[in-house]
């Protein structure tokens, strides 16, 4: 699984490994093994300590919603006449989006195919899962628990 | 620490230039600024160019075809970039420029040409001017950023989509009286509250424009500033600071870290407070990000920023006028000239020059410039003496 | 004037890094160069980022990408940038901050990621570095601007493709000594001079790199330097100048005016002359750059550049050894960090910690580095004392 | 005839009449009424005189070779895989172009397609004349005298 399916521009990182974590159905960040900063999304260097030693972690999947919106005029990537608009069911209701926090300074963002905009609210407790879009890409999703 | 003043301002019409290139858009402001200043280039030691977008000018080194085209060559000219708000970042390297001893009279310009991609490549720009690897692989755009900010606000502090027009019905009010305006006409609270959705909850009339402008100022040394000038406005105070690039990161959802960590260096290097500021140009690239520039900048407390609207408080008469220009939302928000524009209005009410936008006798104005969606933050403060 | 000196330096690998994104590069130089420096993030005030190109960082603010990255935020930060210059128009930018007293520890940092793109989009982006108007659209590429020169040049001075030729194997060589340098191995004049034609008369062995890579430098006021630093490098005297975007338009067509003046204001500021430099490194994108630069820079008369490469007088132990780290042809030229990695290593000449490369007793440094296809030129010069 | 025609990227110029008049097999220049001075490329603004009343002026088109070059490996939008690089006869032989002054301070660039490199030499008197592209762009050629 390339880094690109999900970043969609970038390919080369030290974090690459991400993408292959989303598509085995996990989210992942990474722990600097000196200070034990967690960073998601995951960095290959800490700067708290600056150090550069680091493990895989899987993260918590559940948290609160720190904010969301749904944004109805699209930049080029997923513009409406594309086909692979992310959960596009109609042309006029795109899907909103939204950022949890799983833990302190962890935030997750990702869409929230399954909602109708007037009934997210800021505060309310959401699950955050990868998602393969039809056309290979990977993602994440979020929905209420 | 030297003293610095703006000596000459020129500002060219923003809107959809489609009869000019990004050159000849800087040349209409150069002229203006030079004939305000009553200079010419011979006798201007160095410049500052602020562009924003590479992918805008079609070329890296845009800071070339600006010194190409006016014939400023072979003197010093380099470009400063810091998203929205590169114009501000131009301004304090031109500051620095002079109080370094580098140069005693700098030009400062600021430009973008942003229709001449297509809208959609437009968005696509502003929307990695988030996280291009984090954020925007959801689709993230300039409108979404600031919608999850107002999403926040409105939970945190009840902030209302009414009190986001009212800024918006403010700002296009004072567009329709400054004729270098984008949009200049006034719009009703009915026809923004029902115009379509941007980005939930930003409407139509919450956002600013995509635009073509260019602005210009001229900086000199106290001792040529007072044998060039008869009003020069003094550069008081000013503050720069940075954010996490992803919002998710923030300290604060509801706030602009960088914006109050600016304000704070401006405040206290200037030795003022904001109750002494007269009239101010915030970033308004939103409606939500004047309110809460209102907050961040101390015009009000945390939260009450949507209050202070709805009072008119920030009308010419009210506590603290902000925008008169018509702001980013009204006058347009070519990213590299607006923050050059910023400093163009402030200086034109410290010389009581705005005309029928004149905040009566102003002594003390002060800028505000956000760059992405906050990752950087410019205050400045001028005063009239 | 107050001084300015460096008082720490990193430098990451160059090369094709598939292995590392932008903010990552950044942090390995930034990290090298607190380690050489004893100093931590804490204790930096402020931050000036290097990226030539928007289009090869994947959004325009990288600055914003570095300074979230390695964690700098809130304090200032911003981006500058004059195309393959940038390096040291941050340079520059870093030495005014802390001279107009807004910082006394500046961290200045250059950056370019170019080989996610594929090559004949980077060499279109390079291309326009020309002006992409009225140059690109006869399919000109940043070989193709240093040809037309070397064409010139060969016709007016007799200048030979053996020589151009002679610059690669000096450079290849003194690259074969630098673990930083994307190509550790050398060239024989032979294999340069039958390489195939990239722009005519330039080979593949006359031409620069497409390059990933970081370098960093601290600088700080004399007061802080003399406290933090056993070694300071001293940065003694600053020229930037301009020229004409085209070619066509420049006032002479074999030499390069902006390097010229350049080069007059930092002798000048420094009070030296160009018999006074004991180590350079100049702007060898092309080989016949590097001759056009021993010219502009004084190393030799106008039109003898080709002979004092054929002497030899620019290896070590010649007149004036030049780009014994092997240049941008041999160490790799990623546009925004070149300019800071040329002040590291003169700093390294200059602290006698050259290993192989050592020019014996090195006081006096200069850097010259270029951008577009000369619209734009900065000379700096180092003490050691 | 758009601007583009000739620019490839950019058509708000208030010089766009210029690819106006290569389609009419002119190359055109502009003088400031105020001051006198001639500018090709065209400008819409003099920068002697900083006045921007500007008329159009026929240039001459006979010049001395300033310099010259070939370009081997193409930008993207010249690429050999590209069926518009123009004069390109074969995969390997991509067009010479150089620059002549038809006056002080008046370059032209354009392509040489009918000549060896070796046969190209600085200085020598060659002449500009419009060419039309058989895609519709436009762009200008030199050839000797
Ligand atoms: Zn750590
Ligand atoms: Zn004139």
């Amino acid at each position: 699984m390339e880094f690109k399916n999900f970043s969609l521009f970038i390919n080369q990182t030290k974090v690459n490994r991400f993408a292959e974590d989303l598509a085995n159905g996990k989210i992942t960040s990474t722990v600097c093994k000196h200070c034990g900063t967690q960073y998601y999304p995951p960095r290959a260097d800490c700067s708290s300590c600056m150090q550069s030693e680091m493990e895989w972690k899987e993260l918590p999947t559940q948290g609160n919603l720190l904010t969301f919106t749904r944004i109805h005029v699209p930049p080029e990537h997923f513009a409406v006449r594309q086909p692979l608009m992310p959960f596009s069911s109609v042309q006029f209701e795109p899907c909103p989006i939204g950022i949890i926090e799983v833990g302190k300074g962890l935030p997750i963002m990702g869409w929230i195919p399954k909602m109708d905009i007037k009934k997210i609210k800021v505060g309310m407790r959401m699950k955050a899962s990868p998602f393969v879009l039809p056309d290979g890409k990977i993602t994440i999703v979020l929905e209420p628990v | 620490m030297k003293k610095v003043a703006i000596v000459g301002i020129g500002h060219g019409k923003f809107g959809i230039r489609s009869d000019a290139s990004l050159r000849e858009l800087i040349f209409e402001a150069v002229k203006a600024c030079l004939d305000d200043a009553g200079l010419s280039l011979k006798e201007v030691d160095s410049m500052v160019t602020g562009v924003a977008g590479d992918e805008f000018s079609f070329g890296i080194q845009p800071s070339a075809q600006v010194h190409d085209y006016i014939g400023f060559y072979p003197k010093p000219n380099f470009r400063v970039e810091g998203a929205c708000a590169t114009g501000s970042v131009a301004l304090r390297t031109g500051w620095m420029n002079i109080v370094s001893g580098l140069a005693d009279i700098v030009l400062v310009v600021g430009v973008e040409k942003m229709t001449e991609v297509p809208t959609s490549v437009a968005t696509e720009i502003m929307g990695r001017a988030g996280d291009a690897i984090w954020e925007y692989p959801f689709g993230t755009t300039f409108p979404g950023y600031y919608a999850m900010i107002a999403n926040a606000h409105m939970a945190a502090y009840g902030t209302t989509e009414e009190q986001l027009a009212m800024v918006a019905v403010k700002n296009h009010y004072y567009g329709s009286l400054n004729p270098y305006a984008q949009m200049q006409k006034e719009v009703t609270l009915e026809k923004a509250m029902t115009s379509f959705t941007v980005a939930y909850p930003l409407k139509l009339f919450d956002c600013s424009l995509i635009t073509d402008g260019a602005a210009a100022v001229l900086l000199a040394s106290e001792e040529k500033a007072k044998a060039l000038s008869k009003k020069p406005v003094w550069l008081a105070g000013l503050g720069c600071a940075t954010d996490a690039m992803r919002l998710g990161d923030r300290k604060s959802m509801t706030s602009l870290e960088a914006s109050r960590e600016a304000a704070k260096a401006a405040y206290k290097m200037a030795g003022i407070g904001p109750s002494d500021i007269n009239v101010a140009t915030v970033h308004d690239c939103f409606t939500i990000a004047e309110i809460v520039a209102y907050e961040d900048l101390g015009f009000c407390e945390k939260g009450e920023g949507g209050r202070l609207i709805e009072a008119k408080e920030t009308y010419v008469g009210g506590r603290i006028p902000v925008n008169v220009d018509g702001g980013l939302k009204s006058k347009g928000h070519p990213l590299g000239a607006t923050g050059v524009s910023m400093a163009v209005e402030i200086s034109k009410q410290l010389r009581g020059e705005a005309g029928p936008r004149q905040v009566k006798n102003a002594q003390i104005g002060l800028t505000h410039n956000v760059g992405g969606s906050g990752q950087i933050s410019l205050v400045h403060i001028f005063r009239r003496e």
